[in-house]
């Protein structure tokens, strides 16, 4: 019933509303924009209590979208589970997304307002400041300018992006993330001592794994036969073990609590009841 | 799962409805019991010393954006820019999802303004680094070397990067303090950082910061809803261990997609 | 230059990737002025590349491209939901960005009951295992012995480790305080293993790494080092 | 403070450098060690081993350029046995690198074993993260429907420049799955393509994924799995065709054995500290 229904709105909404053209689309554009300016300050007027109640209401809707796509009872079409929501699921998504980019603005301003300031007046440093907005104005116009296919202008184009991407980003990156195998030895070497039962404990797992891992490690107990009770001895069954014995029920309980986190924290925020320094100010 | 079926639509009903009666039963006035949880005890002291030593502190809510995790991440570094903002404190706070921003400025801002102190909130020190995972690590890193922070506040979504900003902290000798949800990353936290809470403390620390009614509320909604699932879980074992595999909690709890 | 660059795009493609590496790896040392020179091109090379996801992923198809080229203005609809969030500059306005802020909290608030159920959902069903031994039946394949303890091994250090994260009852009796403790060192037992499992991993980065730099880079002036 | 308890606190530079140095070393001699295949490691082998040759092979391709160290060392090892045993197979992928990677690697290889595109194998390219299920459903019941081209937009049912389609129609023409991915995608694998009929798959995480996987195992939805870059070196020493894994497999081994001797040294200096606390205490 709900589906029909659903399909009747999206179909009113297609007959009413058809995509336009050239004019009429620039004018319908002109008339939202007018829309919206009357709507900004007829919400100026309201009081802070119908403001907050607003706020509440949005957040509720936003929610509530999900949720019954999530929980209304589905059919099976084509080989997918559907329910009348499911289609608008992508749409719905990609709207928060350009929401979302468009806050972009936001992140350039702040990165702009510190690097900015440092460079206009040579503050300590304004150097480094310079080379942020040289590598980033390179990466945005040599990755946004748009190509022809076969030219001499496009072949530089490419050619200096990917110095820039694959020399420069993905270097870059690559080399970070790598990094913490750096962080990761002088991490175990301090952390790693017989201090006390935890410690002890954390140590040993750790080690037990880390030897199961490798060809040191196998070669140690190769003498064990593969097969039969002292097969549990050699290091890769061990490893194995507390990996899938001991680790799995252990995070799979500690998953269960974080779920039921999760799922307070959500509910409180869906429903405006969330306290704290954000939620507690006045509008 | 793509969609709920009738188990888990029942299940996730039950817990929610503990959860709000929990929350309502408190606000009335019943105010229940929470015990301790150790490591954030530590927030106070390890703001103290940043006092002491007259540097900065480091707030780092993690990589996500506007949601759920990330925003009680804030709450948590909410009430430690409360203590910043009494004792004077600078406080730094990289962001990695630009859309976050205005959450934190408001959050942090109305931190300063509940202790008074609202003219001494910096908005320059809430700073987008970049949404790239290792570029926004890379950046951390530098900050938390030349602002020498005396403490980081670890409290997020965090990912591989959690090591590398822990470690950077550790080797300046700050205090840090840290929590998240990414089971994963904790072995890690716990290895370079002073105080780690673990799993879903991660959720309890407002209740047990603020003793907001609604938060404990909610806390003691949260056991209910646990309880409900390791009951479940002992009653399968059982049942599963007398009748087989093939008996009718586990054909309950089969998700459907699995079936078909 | 530009010719000079498209001829020899592969060279300094390389030596641009070394510099770089070397350049994020001083920091080791300590913080220093050529990490703060790589670490500053950095993120203006994430934000140059961010803004232009932003553009040819996200904003050309989704949003230009819909309403100028296929005319389905409705689409403008997200503008003033994202220029809101700018309104937190504003005093007398700033409120404002709350309405935005809570359309993107509602939604990721209600994608978490679909998250909630990923995350414990199945784990409940795949618990359900016998802690006595049996033989096989149907699809199930027998269970030993070893399997059998296993398997109470298993229930056994979920209820003990979730008994360490009750929040709201007084811990009076021993039994319980017991299972709580137990419940933390099982928890650091399984911290050691994700450390140690992860090690290999983060292993494999760095030693990728050092094969660019010593085989790849370096086997092109040592032929002996590929 | 005695030598041995200095030990405990050797400068992080100096274990910086000592890995540095071993890692890189480690990586120049030619001649790989010995390699001691996982019980996983050769049930992977001998499910393809023992794959039939007239069936396809699908290789789910899910990872990218960041996991290349562990992904692309497992894929490029299978992709041997595979052309050395004639298997043709098809590359599918949820990750936009995936597939293209893959791709490239077989090229690669294609001259060596005489693999022609079209007729010993395909590229049906990537589809979108969230179809996922979608896609593996419809991709069980029927390539053609399910996946309609190649990656060079080329119709399955173009049994000319594709021939190798006419003999492959459904998920009963499949041999073996290979699905390498670090993330979690294998899940929506077993359920909607190895579940049908029980096809043999082989799983190749990288390290941090594999300890999800075990229970996969245990239940035989999974016939075998290389664990990363380890899981990398045992495939090639299986089908002896030593590559990017077995060159790295020394420095892997160091690297791990030197986190193995700065944790005993760490202690020592520990234990030796504590030692002379406790006799200090004992005098005064």
């Amino acid at each position: 019933m709900l589906r029909n229904m659903v399909d009747e709105i999206a179909a009113w909404f297609a007959r009413s509303f058809p995509p336009q053209k050239g004019l009429t689309l620039w004018l319908i554009l002109m008339g939202l924009i007018v829309a919206y300016v009357v709507i900004f300050f007829g919400l100026q007027l309201l009081k802070p209590r119908a403001r907050k109640s607003l706020i509440a209401v949005v957040t509720f809707l936003a929610g509530l979208f999900y949720a019954l796509e999530f929980f209304l009872p589905t059919e099976l079409i084509d080989g997918k589970e559907t329910n009348a929501l499911t289609r608008f699921l992508v749409p719905m998504s990609e709207f928060a997304q350009i929401v979302a980019v468009l806050a972009l603005g936001l992140g350039i301003y702040s990165l702009t307002m510190i690097h900015g300031k440092t460079l206009l007046r040579f503050r300590t440093g304004w150097f480094y400041s310079l080379t942020f907005f040289t590598f980033m104005i390179l990466m945005a116009t040599f990755g946004i300018m748009v190509e022809e296919p076969f030219s001499r202008e496009a072949q530089i184009n490419r050619d200096i992006r990917s110095i820039l991407f694959v020399g420069g980003l993905q270097a870059l990156e690559g080399t970070m993330f790598s990094i913490i195998a750096f962080y990761i030895v002088s991490a175990a070497y301090r952390a790693f001592r017989v201090r006390n039962a935890e410690a002890s404990l954390l140590m040993a797992a750790a080690f037990i794994v880390m030897l199961g891992q490798v060809y040191a490690g196998q070669f140690l107990t190769n003498w064990l036969p593969t097969e039969g009770a002292l097969s549990n001895l050699r290091i890769e069954t061990m490893s194995d073990w507390l990996l899938t014995r001991i680790n799995a029920p252990a995070v799979r309980a500690v998953g269960f609590g974080l779920g039921v986190g999760l799922l307070a924290t959500a509910l409180r925020i869906w429903l405006s009841l969330e306290r704290g320094s954000y939620f507690d100010r006045e509008v | 799962m793509e969609h709920s079926d009738p188990v888990n639509s029942t299940l996730t009903f039950i817990i929610c409805a503990a959860i709000l009666t929990m929350i309502f039963r408190s606000r009335r006035g019943k105010q229940p019991f929470i015990r301790r949880i150790p490591g954030l005890n530590a927030i106070d002291d390890a703001v103290g010393r940043a006092t002491e030593m007259g540097r900065p502190m480091l707030l780092q809510p993690g990589l996500g954006g506007i949601d759920v995790i990330t925003l009680q991440a804030l709450a948590i570094l909410a009430y430690v820019a409360r203590a910043a903002a009494r004792f004077g404190n600078r406080i730094i706070m990289p962001v990695a999802d630009a859309s976050f921003i205005p959450v934190a400025e408001e959050a942090i801002r109305e931190s300063y303004n509940l202790e008074g102190r609202v003219e001494s909130f910096r908005a320059e020190d809430i700073m987008f680094l970049s949404d790239r995972q290792f570029a926004f690590a890379a950046g951390v890193a530098g900050l938390i070397n030349r602002e020498k922070v005396a403490t980081a506040f670890l409290f997020g979504l965090f990912f591989a990067e959690s090591l590398i900003m822990a470690e950077n902290a550790n080797q300046i000798g700050a205090i840090q303090v840290a929590g998240t949800p990414s089971t994963t990353q904790i072995p890690f936290l716990i290895a370079a950082c002073d105080y780690v809470i673990i799993g879903d403390e991660f959720y309890a620390a407002t209740a047990f910061l603020t003793r907001e009614p609604t938060l404990v509320g909610s806390l003691v909604g949260q056991d209910i809803g646990k309880a409900v699932i390791l009951l479940i879980c002992i009653l399968g074992v059982l049942i599963t261990t007398i009748m087989g595999p093939d008996n009718f909690l586990m054909n309950w709890f089969t998700p459907l997609w699995w079936k078909r | 230059m530009l010719d000079f660059i498209s001829a020899n795009a592969g060279a300094i493609q390389m030596w641009v990737a070394v510099a770089c590496t070397l350049g994020i790896y001083s920091i080791l040392y300590k913080e220093n002025k050529i990490y703060r020179f790589f670490e500053h091109a950095f993120i203006g090379l994430a934000m140059g590349w961010t803004i232009r996801t932003a553009w040819v992923d996200v904003l050309y198809p989704n949003f230009y491209q819909r309403i100028f080229h296929e005319g389905r203005w409705w689409w403008i609809l997200a503008l003033p939901l994202g220029l809101m969030l700018y309104l937190i500059y504003s005093r007398k306005y700033n409120w404002m960005a709350r309405i935005s802020i809570g359309f993107l909290l509602g939604l990721s608030a209600g994608q978490t009951f679909q998250s909630f159920a990923g995350l414990y959902y199945k784990q409940i069903v795949t618990t359900f295992k016998p802690i006595v031994p049996q033989a096989a039946e149907g699809s199930m394949k027998a269970v030993t012995l070893s399997g059998a303890i296993n398997n109470l091994i298993f229930l056994a250090i979920i209820i003990c480790v979730m008994t360490y994260f009750f929040f709201s009852f007084e811990v009076k009796s021993k039994v319980v305080q017991k299972t709580a403790n137990t419940g933390r060192w099982v928890l650091m037992i399984a911290f050691g293993a994700i450390f140690g499992s992860t090690i290999m991993a983060r292993m494999a980065l760095f030693i990728s790494r050092m094969d660019f730099l010593i085989k790849q880079f370096g086997g092109t002036f040592v032929p002996w080092l590929k | 403070m005695s030598i041995l308890e200095k030990l405990q606190t050797i400068d992080r530079r100096i274990v910086y450098l000592l890995l540095f140095l071993s890692v890189g070393l480690a990586l120049i001699p030619r001649k790989p060690l010995p390699v001691i295949p996982s019980n996983q490691a050769r049930s992977a082998f001998e499910a393809i081993e023992n794959a039939p040759t007239d069936k396809l092979v699908i290789i789910g391709a899910d990872w990218s350029a960041s996991t290349r160290g562990e992904n692309g060392a497992q894929t490029i090892a299978i992709l041997h046995h595979l052309m050395k045993r004639r298997l043709p197979f098809a590359i599918m992928g949820f990750d936009p690198q995936g597939p293209e990677l893959v791709a490239a690697e077989a090229e690669k290889l294609a001259k060596r074993y005489n693999y022609q595109y079209g007729t010993d194998w395909i590229n049906w390219g990537f589809r979108p993260p969230g179809t996922i299920n979608a896609t593996l459903k419809a991709m069980v019941r029927g390539f053609q429907e399910g996946m309609k081209q190649d990656s060079k937009n080329i119709p399955l049912s173009d049994h000319v420049r594709l021939p190798m389609m006419a003999r492959f129609k459904d998920i009963n023409d499949v041999g073996v799955l290979v699905v390498v991915t670090p993330s979690q995608t294998f899940e929506s694998w077993v359920a909607f393509v190895q579940g049908i009929k029980g096809t043999p798959l082989v799983f190749c995480p990288t390290a941090v994924m594999a300890p999800e996987a075990y229970q996969y195992l245990d239940s035989g939805q999974m016939v075998g799995m290389l664990t990363g870059l380890k899981g990398a070196l045992e495939y090639e020493g299986l089908v002896k065709e030593p590559g990017r894994a077995t060159a790295q497999g020394l420095a892997l081994s160091v690297s791990h054995i030197l986190i193995i001797l700065l944790i005993v040294v760490g202690n020592l200096g520990y234990l030796a500290q504590k030692r002379r606390q406790k006799s200090q205490q004992g005098v005064g």
